[in-house]
């Protein structure tokens, strides 16, 4: 039997399996690792199965999804149970399976009790997860999406740190919901135009504007879904749910709160099915990227409380998948969409030292920390790593992303764009700031408080086992970059072509290779440039 | 040439980083060193062995190893590529040489020192981030390497991370030469846009390619943010505050990274790019103005400095204005060639000053120096190499570095160039002076320092704090626990270690006398011809300058009489500079002091470095951050993100309290609720209706 | 049988267990169990939904599209044996519930209430069967007094009694409105048969009389089905009435109530359709919205969920802006998603607090999903349902509303509707995480920790099945309700609405 | 010859006093007789209409409506029975456990 | 002639339902309900509705009334409470009464702009002599509305359970 048929709906079956198995296993008040071990074993089971998705991949397909399974279920309306995948959400899926194990093990004595309810919910996020990412119908994706709150709310609700845990829990279910009721209008809206769910099919009808002919309507559906995804990501000023939830949520649920999905949502969807509203909107979303990406790194900058700091610095990093993404360049969506799996990986060590931190001294405050250098050698070399993978140092995953991002930016030669490349690219001065200072209050200068009056250990094989292969990962995929970017493009080839036909109008092999008379010093010339409507295009030869 | 080899060259270092960092803990000290030394040595060898197979005869000037791909995507695409050509192959023997006297001369200097594994592991990733910085092929592996020895310089800074100066010092280096690099960055993006490539052959080939009269534009933007990362790592204006903090680090660090190699990579940078800021004369006037003033300036300040490593910093400041003026005024053989004989005597001096520091276990203040000669000869005497080589004292290296940057600045010629050429000239009397007052306070008069407190001290180094003491890196948490504040390593220490002022060992003197020597001679490879000699160094680096807009230039006219005119000069300002650090420090030690009184104000000025740091602590960095605290956390953030959110969760709940102020409780109100619903209801029936409505869509479609 | 017999078996049945139950009631000694009869009233229940099943088997086997009887009072259809089939297994469920409520409690009245419950649910049948609008006043009145009664059904308490006058009064009031629009829809038709209204709609010398019915029947039923601005009963009559009886009375009354008013407004009135589709907007609306929002602020749980019913009645009202067919079905199918995931909750919210209702706010919920688990997994589940996430029967209901909605052009309501929705998930988040979270104070919440009876688990397995089945495969659901469209008897060409246009207002 | 809509107008002045009734008494009992007084209007517009229209089914709905009338009077005197051994106030005004 | 009939006792009908609404005590309230109910038997039968004329003064004002009677006399319900503490409900006020009035206004609007093609009653039965009002209501009552009429029965049958439920006292 081919796996190929079934490999997605094996990797949405299993975690909801291991959720029943680990909901059917009751609590032992003796401190049993039995949900642990049920839920890390189902984990690395997904993660064993998502593997099976690059092994098998065709690289060479473009623009078309593959291990599709496509069966009805539902008649009326017409939601078909449509899952596969292209080379995005196959990394995405990838990324999703593992993260789950790591997830677990952050939480082996994080979690004490109550662990039947932990990681069933637990295992409920990985599906709901997974489940976007092989969504193809529009409504299946819908499911999912929702799905996914619902775990999530409940874990910072039940698992959150401090008392204020039901306040943050409720506003990141609001503050997500409220926009996902705008993007079922929106999907409604399509289906009372379409009647139909299929994202190809809606795909070949946005390609040939035949979903409506009301501009208007379709913009405002467009934002709609914008404004839905956006929250999730978040962008700025969409945010204001993710410091607090950050702060109350345990991290195995941080490391998968923000960034991705909303991210894989707007080019799934957002672009697909509304590729010219996108770019239409393209240079308010570029600006707020940038914005956000300088707003986050200021604001991590004079921080106190680490997960706090985290939050902004997520903030920051996810504005600059943002800016590449809507630049519409190649290099600006494959960075993006590079920078997406960077900064999961990224975000989620950061967590878990976080989390290692807070399980041996009890405080997210850096003003109680202090000197831990000398006594964790190997915590502080791991968070100096994943600190310059977050800084975006080169050979570290971080700075491909970033930089294929930015010179995406600078691609379009859009004079506007150009300002708003360089207001983001100072983002790596203020996110080295904020990470140096941040490791150097907690681990440099003398020995802080807490410290002092607890006694820490350093790192032990089980934290061992968790940040190696992310360390590993790292420095993997600041090095090899075009093992993933292969498949990233085979999604962002079609989306970025296609705004080049659209707005140029002319074949890109017509160009010449190089046009002195075009070349504008951006810092001088930047209005004369608003007038050269041809130079606009110059992103098309990448 | 074996290929393999030359990808050895920087991969060996990095196997060391990779070994002594993972398991260097446990490995004995000796080991250690063993394979920090070996895996400097043989890439070393290795340079040597490519030196010659260059030297020979029918080897191409410059060839290219392509490897595989870093990133690939459609219509871009950068390998893992290195170019060699003569300028490599300088900076190659710079980096692989010094590098290597000076690892060895760690292993004395660092040998009692906690942490030794970890700081020979950060010394080898350094090599090799720099080594992949000067043999990339594109400006994205040079990046590479750019940012990788801004990490190993951050991390050796901090090496002593518990005092707080130290890891403020790697923080601020590396935020600083962040900026730097933000420009750098954005110049690679503009390249990207304009030329489709990072690639340093493609890009210059079509720079080359464009018409001979076009310059400025966007080329001068590229320039202008490539010299702005030149600036953060080469410590030019306004960017030069890190590198005297950089200080900081241990001594060997300061000398490998902070002075002979990584500073150096801004004017490496320039003069590799020459093609881009041939063709952008506004640039160069911009770099030599920048680095000219640099040189002034970080001079002055030098001369009133007490701690010897700052007076070094700032010389070290002061000598990279002179390179990247040569850049400025398109000399860039004559940068490279500064850079190298400064590479030399520079690493010396901080050697030799290390060494000093070493005698009087830990003392850096010059006050509390002195009349130190006889005690540690062979200190005294490369040291004092090092100082005639700076201040370029005939016929030492420096001379003929400095004059030719010199000389060419003035046949530039224009009121910019006799300008550059006069500043330089002080500058390098200011030079003289300094050096001299630097060598007359360590060595000559009275000793100032107390024998009896050192002999009875413990030999700890000048980079430790004695408070702050960096033990146990290697201990596990209860050892730590249990032997807070670590005596028995102390005594271990002062057991095992000479009291009293004491000479180097030879691990340490033999990179000193080597360097020593290099100081001496190492300029007779440029000897210009007005001296006899043939500028060998500038035929050697002529293939790779020749090309490029300067090179199509009309030469501007050289006289032999007008170099040695200018040369005559130099030297007598230079004597000039001794004679007043002689006569303040040696003849009339009190001068200096009834001076400075005398002129209050600008001692002030002098000794607080302008300032600047205060400046831009107040105008950059406070506003900064009570804007981000003040505006964008507590306004944008509190109010307006966090406000419209609350703000309608507010008024919902408010309207929800309007929806409950419904519901009394009494029957009676009910009645009256439902009443005047009905009359609405039964009005709205009668007077609205529906203007349109449409039966055509249906569910079941 | 005859044919008239057979059109009204279910409702009979109904009622024959009822008398026997009472009948049976007085013989049972006074501290004997009556278990017994609660199970000869599920057996009742059991064959009227047997029989509903019946009727419709007959449709299958003779092809028909429905069946009158008594002179064309009442007419059975798909619709009415789907709403026959939703109040018997609404009934069945709420008498399975309560088999055990009453144990153990003196003077509970158990015999009479299980009569009652059958007697109730007999009106309302006859209510969705009816095409002639005295008649589905007579059901609506068995049913209205039956729940008054009910609603008062724990004399001990003062709140009991306080709810059982408030809903009866009001509830009296209300249809002094309804009866009042029967009485206009009968001068301007002369006529009170639904079909003979249809037709003497397009007839008539006196529209504004009808327009006028319109708006009375809808406040009438507007009461009874707690539609804004005519709510405010709702949160007093739950907060006092025991919990399954809430459970009864938010879905069952009103799927009927519904139902007579989708056959008087698609059936009887859709020639008048310019006139009412902006009302129902404006009560749709201010349902949505009046019901969101109060409840944001409620501290007592049933009365949060009172006010959630409100908020779900206006969605549903959403469904009847469309066409007739999509209108019909989508309401249909919100309907019993509605009682699925409603009577689930109260359901719950009877095994946690018991006859006694000891806990009554959200705080006494605190950390129920410590002490039982099942309880609050259920309840979350009804939650996230009645918030609408997908994959449960609240999400359809909403989404065929909605869609519906969308197909005649109606966005905005959708819009409202939707961000109403996410008002919503507010409290009944604010239940959800309390489920989960340790209370704060280290007194024991009063949450009792007896078992559920297993009929009571049974109910609730059944309702979060039916939940869970109307999330995952709606279609078949649908499917169904699609084919329910109410029968117009005699099939009568819908009128030119010009005809009907009133005069101008000015005069 | 008397206009119908006298009749009709006087059945709405009869169930408007009624609505206003409801409002103003306190005593649930008298509140519950405002009730009977709307009932009494609607049937008054029942027999108006029936006499206009020829046609007997309004004098039989109000037939009907005096039967509900009667059961509804039965029950809710029950009810303010129950309500006033509970409470032991007939005054609608303390009558406000349950509120907001 | 009619129309005196109607102003007389229409008149007597609204005066009783004020008289209701004013008097404090429910005994009075109750006789003035009463007295609507004469007046409008009075009307039904000027509408030709002698049945119902008979049944509202034996069903109605005998039946009903003197059950609502009996309870205030088994409550000893005195005079309404008119304290402070039980002054108009505000929302009664504000929305009810103009409610109240504008519903009223509304149907007299209708009734009015109707009144052309509501016609006029002519005093006396509609059924003239031929067929007697009992006989046809009779006959209505078990052939179209058979069903409403037996189910009836069910409607009284669970007003009696209720009553008997709530009004039982317990020992």
């Amino acid at each position: 039997m081919n796996l190929d048929h079934s490999i997605l709906t094996l990797l949405i079956l299993t975690p909801l399996v291991g959720a029943i198995v680990v909901a059917l296993i009751p609590d032992r008040e003796d401190g049993s690792k039995l949900h642990h071990i049920v839920a890390l074993v189902v984990t690395l089971l997904t993660l064993v199965f998502t593997l099976h998705l690059p092994a098998h991949f065709d690289y060479a397909t473009f623009g078309r999804f593959q291990f599709e399974q496509n069966t009805d279920w539902i008649a009326n309306p017409a939601i078909r149970y449509h899952l596969g995948v292209d080379g995005l959400s196959m990394w995405l899926v990838v990324l999703a399976g593992v993260l789950a194990p790591l997830g677990v093990l952050c939480s082996w004595n994080a979690i004490r009790s109550r662990s039947r309810l932990f990681f069933s919910l637990f295992l409920l996020q990985q599906v709901a997860m997974i489940g976007i990412f092989v969504s193809l119908d529009l409504f299946l994706y819908y499911g999912f999406w929702e799905l996914s709150l619902v775990p999530m709310a409940l874990l910072i609700a039940t698992f959150g740190r401090t008392e204020n845990r039901r306040r943050a829990a409720i506003k990141f279910f609001l503050y997500t919901f409220i926009p996902s009721a705008l993007l079922l209008v929106g999907m409604i809206w399509l289906y009372a135009r379409t009647g139909t769910f299929d994202l190809p099919t809606l795909q070949q009808l946005a390609a040939t504007h035949a979903i409506s002919t009301n501009g208007t309507a379709l913009l405002l559906c467009s934002l709609a879904f914008l404004f839905a995804f956006g929250v999730k990501v978040p962008i700025f000023p969409l945010h204001g749910w993710l410091s607090e939830a950050v702060q109350e949520a345990p991290t195995a649920a941080v490391m998968v709160i923000a960034g991705k999905l909303g991210l894989y949502s707007i080019l799934r969807f957002s672009f697909s099915i509304f590729p010219e509203q996108s770019r239409q909107i393209a240079p308010l979303l570029i600006a707020l990227g940038a914005i956000g990406i300088v707003y986050g790194a200021l604001i991590a900058l004079v921080q106190t409380d680490l997960k706090k700091l985290a939050s902004f610095a997520t903030l920051s990093a996810n504005s600059f998948i943002v800016l590449g993404i809507f630049t519409f360049t190649i290099s600006g969506l494959d960075g993006g969409a590079y920078q997406i799996l960077n900064e999961s990986l990224i975000g989620a060590a950061l967590f878990i030292l976080l989390g290692l931190l807070y399980e041996r001294y009890g405080t997210y405050d850096m003003r109680d920390y202090g000197g831990l250098a000398a006594r964790h050698p190997w915590m502080v070399t791991f968070f100096v790593i994943t600190g310059l993978a977050a800084v975006g140092l080169p050979m570290l995953n971080g700075f491909v992303g970033e930089f294929l991002i930015l010179s995406g930016a600078m691609q379009t030669f859009v004079a506007h764009h150009v300002l708003w490349t360089v207001v983001g690219t100072t983002g790596v001065i203020f996110s080295a700031a904020y990470m140096l200072w941040m490791i150097q209050r907690v681990f440099y200068g003398s020995l802080g408080l807490r410290p002092e009056e607890v006694p820490g250990w350093d790192i032990n094989p089980r934290e061992h086992v968790e940040l190696w292969p992310l360390a590993v990962l790292f420095l993997v995929m600041g090095v090899f970059s075009p093992y993933w970017t292969k498949g990233i493009e085979t999604y962002t080839t079609s989306i970025a072509s296609r705004q080049i036909a659209s707005a140029a109008g002319t074949p890109v092999a017509d160009r010449p290779a190089a046009q002195p008379t075009g070349f504008v010093d951006p810092n001088l010339g930047a209005a004369a440039l608003g007038k050269q409507a041809p130079a606009t295009n110059k992103g098309a030869r990448y | 040439m074996n290929d393999t080899l030359l990808w050895l060259i920087p991969t060996l270092p990095f196997a060391g980083f990779l070994i002594n960092g993972t398991i260097g803990r446990k490995f004995p000290r000796a080991l250690v060193s063993t394979v920090a030394l070996l895996f400097t040595l043989v890439p070393a060898l290795i340079v040597l062995k490519l030196w010659m197979y260059m030297k020979s005869a029918g080897a191409p000037d410059h060839f290219t190893l392509t490897g595989a791909p870093w990133i690939a995507i459609s219509g871009y695409q950068v390998n893992f590529a290195f170019a060699i050509d003569h300028l490599t192959l300088i900076m190659l023997g710079i980096v692989t040489g010094v590098g290597f006297l000076i690892h060895v001369y760690s292993v004395g200097y660092m040998a009692e020192e906690e942490g030794y594994w970890r700081f020979f592991a950060y010394l080898n990733l350094f090599m090799f981030f720099m080594l992949v910085l000067v043999l990339a092929a594109s400006f994205q592996l040079l990046f590479v390497g750019w940012e990788g020895v801004g990490l190993a310089s951050y991390l050796l800074i901090g090496f002593y991370f518990r005092r707080d100066s130290a890891a403020n010092a790697g923080k601020k280096a590396f935020i600083v030469n962040r900026i730097g690099d933000f420009g750098f960055l954005l110049a690679m993006f503009l390249l990207i846009a304009h030329f489709g490539s990072l690639d340093f052959a493609n890009v210059f080939g079509q720079v080359n390619a464009l018409p001979h009269g076009l310059t400025g534009g966007f080329l001068t933007a590229i320039c202008l943010l490539l010299f702005v990362g030149a600036a953060g790592k080469s410590a030019q204006i306004p960017l030069y505050i890190w590198l005297p903090d950089a200080m900081e680090g241990p001594t060997p660090v300061s000398a490998l990274i902070h002075a002979a190699t990584m500073v150096t990579a801004g004017v490496y940078m320039i003069a590799r790019c020459h093609v881009l800021f041939d063709r952008s004369p506004f640039t160069l006037a911009v770099v030599a103005i920048i680095g000219c003033a640099t040189a002034f300036f970080a001079a002055t300040i030098g001369t009133v400095q007490h701690d010897i490593k700052r007076v070094l910093a700032y010389s070290t400041v002061s000598q990279l204005g002179y390179m990247v003026l040569a850049c400025g005024v398109a000399a860039y053989s004559a940068g490279i060639f500064h850079l190298m004989t400064h590479a030399f005597f520079k690493a010396l001096l901080f050697l030799a000053a290390g060494s000093v520091i070493h005698a009087l276990s830990g003392e850096q203040d010059m006050r509390k120096m002195g009349g130190l000669w006889k005690r540690i000869p062979i200190t005294f005497w490369t040291m004092t190499a090092a100082v005639f080589a700076i201040c370029g004292v005939f016929p030492f290296s420096g001379f003929y570095s400095k004059d030719e940057i010199l000389y060419q600045t003035f046949i530039r010629g224009g009121a910019l160039g006799y300008t550059l050429w006069a500043v330089g000239l002080i500058t390098a009397g200011i030079t003289s002076f300094y050096m001299f007052r630097l060598w007359f306070k360590t060595f000559f008069g009275e000793p100032r320092f107390d024998e009896a407190a050192l002999a009875h001290g413990h030999g700890a180094h000048a980079d430790h704090d004695e408070n702050l003491a960096p033990v146990h890196l290697h201990r596990d948490t209860h050892a730590v626990m249990l032997a807070e504040p670590g005596q028995p390593e102390h005594d271990k220490a002062q057991a095992a270690h000479p009291h009293g002022v004491h000479e180097s060992p030879a691990v340490m003197w033999i990179p000193l006398a080597i360097l020593a020597i290099l100081s001496f001679i190492g300029g007779w490879v440029g000897v210009p011809a007005a001296l006899g000699g043939h500028n060998e160094f500038e035929h050697f680096l002529e293939p790779v300058f020749a090309t490029g807009a300067t090179a199509l230039l009309p030469a501007p006219a050289t006289s032999h009489a007008l170099e040695l005119l200018l040369a005559a000069i130099s030297l007598l300002v230079v004597a000039i500079g001794f004679f007043i650090a002689y006569i303040f420090y040696y003849r009339k030690p009190g001068t200096a002091a009834a001076l400075a009184a005398r002129f209050h104000g600008l001692y002030n000025l002098l000794d607080h470095k302008y300032w600047v740091d205060e400046i831009y602590g107040r105008l950059i960095v406070s506003p900064l951050l009570g804007f981000s605290r003040l505006a964008l956390g507590g306004l944008v953030d509190g109010l307006i993100v966090q406000g419209t959110g609350a703000t309608l969760a507010g008024g919902t709940r408010g309207l929800g309290w309007l929806a409950r102020r419904m519901q009394s409780g009494n029957i009676r109100s009910y009645a009256g609720w439902l009443a005047f619903g009905a009359a609405v209801v039964i009005a709205i029936v009668l007077f609205v209706v529906h203007p349109t409505h449409t039966n055509t869509l249906t569910l079941s479609r | 049988m005859p044919t008239s017999l057979l059109s009204i078996l279910p409702e009979v049945i109904m009622v024959v267990v009822g008398v026997i139950i009472m009948l049976a009631e007085p013989i049972i000694a006074a501290g004997r169990s009556r278990k017994p009869l609660g199970w000869l009233a599920i057996l009742g229940t059991v064959a009227a939904a047997g029989a509903a099943l019946y009727q419709h088997s007959l449709f299958y086997q003779f092809q028909w599209r429905t069946m009158s009887a008594f002179y064309g009072t009442v007419q059975i259809d798909d619709f009415s044996v789907f709403f026959h089939l939703l109040i018997a297994a609404i009934v069945l469920v709420i008498l399975l519930a309560t088999l055990d409520y009453f144990e153990g409690t003196p003077n509970s009245h158990a015999g009479e209430f299980y009569a009652l419950m059958l007697f109730g649910a007999s009106g309302m049948m006859f209510m969705t069967c009816s095409v002639e609008l005295l008649m589905v006043f007579i059901g609506l009145e068995i049913s209205s007094i039956s729940t008054y009664i009910m609603a008062g059904f724990r004399k001990g308490q003062a709140t009991a009694s306080e709810s059982s006058l408030k809903y009866f009064l009001l509830g009296s009031f209300a249809t002094a409105f309804f009866l009042y629009g029967i009485a206009l829809c009968f001068g301007a038709t002369g006529s009170t048969s639904i079909a003979a209204i249809h037709a003497g709609i397009a007839t008539t010398t006196t529209p504004h009389l009808a327009i006028l019915a319109i708006a009375m029947v809808l406040i009438g039923l507007g009461f009874k089905v707690s539609l804004a601005p005519f709510h405010v009963w709702t949160p007093d009559v739950y907060q006092g009435a025991p919990a399954p009886v809430v459970g009864m009375m938010s879905t069952a009354p009103k799927a009927a109530a519904f139902a007579v008013l989708l056959r008087f407004l698609f059936n009887g009135m859709p020639a008048l359709r310019p006139h009412w589709i902006v009302l129902i907007e404006i009560l749709a609306i201010a349902s949505m919205c009046i019901g969101n929002l109060g409840a944001l602020v409620q501290k007592d749980v049933k009365r949060l969920l009172a006010y959630s019913s409100i908020a779900h009645a206006g969605y549903l009202l959403v469904a009847f802006s469309s066409t007739r067919e999509n209108a019909i079905s989508a309401a249909l199918f919100y309907t019993a998603a509605y009682a699925a995931m409603n009577v689930g909750a109260f359901l719950v919210i009877t095994a946690a607090s018991g006859y006694g209702e000891e806990s009554r706010t959200i705080d006494d919920y605190t950390g129920l999903a410590l002490r039982r688990p099942g309880l609050a997994a259920l309840l979350s589940f009804f939650l996230i349902s009645l918030i609408g996430i997908p994959f449960t029967g609240g999400f359809f209901g909403k989404f065929y509303s909605f869609t519906a909605a969308m197909y005649t052009g109606h966005v905005w309501l959708a819009v409202i509707g939707l961000i109403n929705s996410g008002v919503a998930c507010f409290y009944y988040l604010r239940l959800l995480s309390a489920l989960y979270t340790r209370p704060v104070t280290a007194t024991e919440s009063t949450l009792a920790t007896r078992r559920v009876a297993v009929p009571a688990g049974i109910a609730l397995a059944a309702t979060a099945l039916a939940t869970l089945f109307l999330g995952i495969a709606p279609g078949r659901v649908l499917h169904l309700t699609q084919r329910s469209t109410p029968v117009t008897l005699p099939a009568t060409p819908a009128p030119n609405p010009e005809a009907v246009q009133p005069p101008a207002t000015g005069e | 010859m008397v206009p119908t809509s006298y009749y009709l107008i006087l059945a709405a002045v009869l169930f408007s006093i009624g609505v206003c009734a409801f409002l103003i008494k306190r005593n649930v009992i008298t509140i519950f007789m405002s009730i009977e007084l709307m009932l009494n209007a609607v049937n008054l517009t029942f027999v108006a209409f029936a006499h206009m229209w020829h046609r007997i089914e309004g004098q039989i709905f109000v037939f009907f409506v005096m039967v509900v009338a009667a059961a509804e009077a039965a029950v809710g005197l029950a009810i303010i029975i129950a309500l006033f051994r509970a409470r032991q106030t007939l005054n609608v005004d303390q009558i406000n456990l349950m509120k907001d | 002639m009619e129309l005196a009939l109607f102003i007389i006792f229409g008149l007597l009908a609204v005066a009783g339902a004020l008289n209701l609404l004013l008097q404090r005590h429910p005994i009075n309230s109750a006789l003035s309900l009463i007295v609507v109910m004469m007046s409008l038997a009075v009307l039904y039968w000027s509408l030709g509705a002698e049945f119902l004329a008979a049944a509202q003064v034996i069903v109605y004002s005998g039946a009903i009334m003197v059950l609502f009677v009996f309870v205030i006399m088994l409550l000893n319900a005195g005079e309404e409470d008119t304290s402070p503490a039980s002054k108009f409900s505000r929302a009664a006020i504000i929305a009810g009464f103009p409610g109240a009035a504008a519903i009223f206004c509304l149907l007299t609007f209708v009734f009015l702009s109707e009144r052309d093609h509501l016609g006029a009653v002519p005093i006396g039965g509609y059924l003239t002599g031929a067929v007697n009002n009992i006989e046809v209501l009779s006959h209505t009552l078990f052939t179209s509305q058979l069903l409403p009429f037996e189910v009836t029965s069910v409607l009284i049958l669970v007003a009696i359970l209720g009553a008997v439920v709530l009004a039982r006292k317990e020992q």
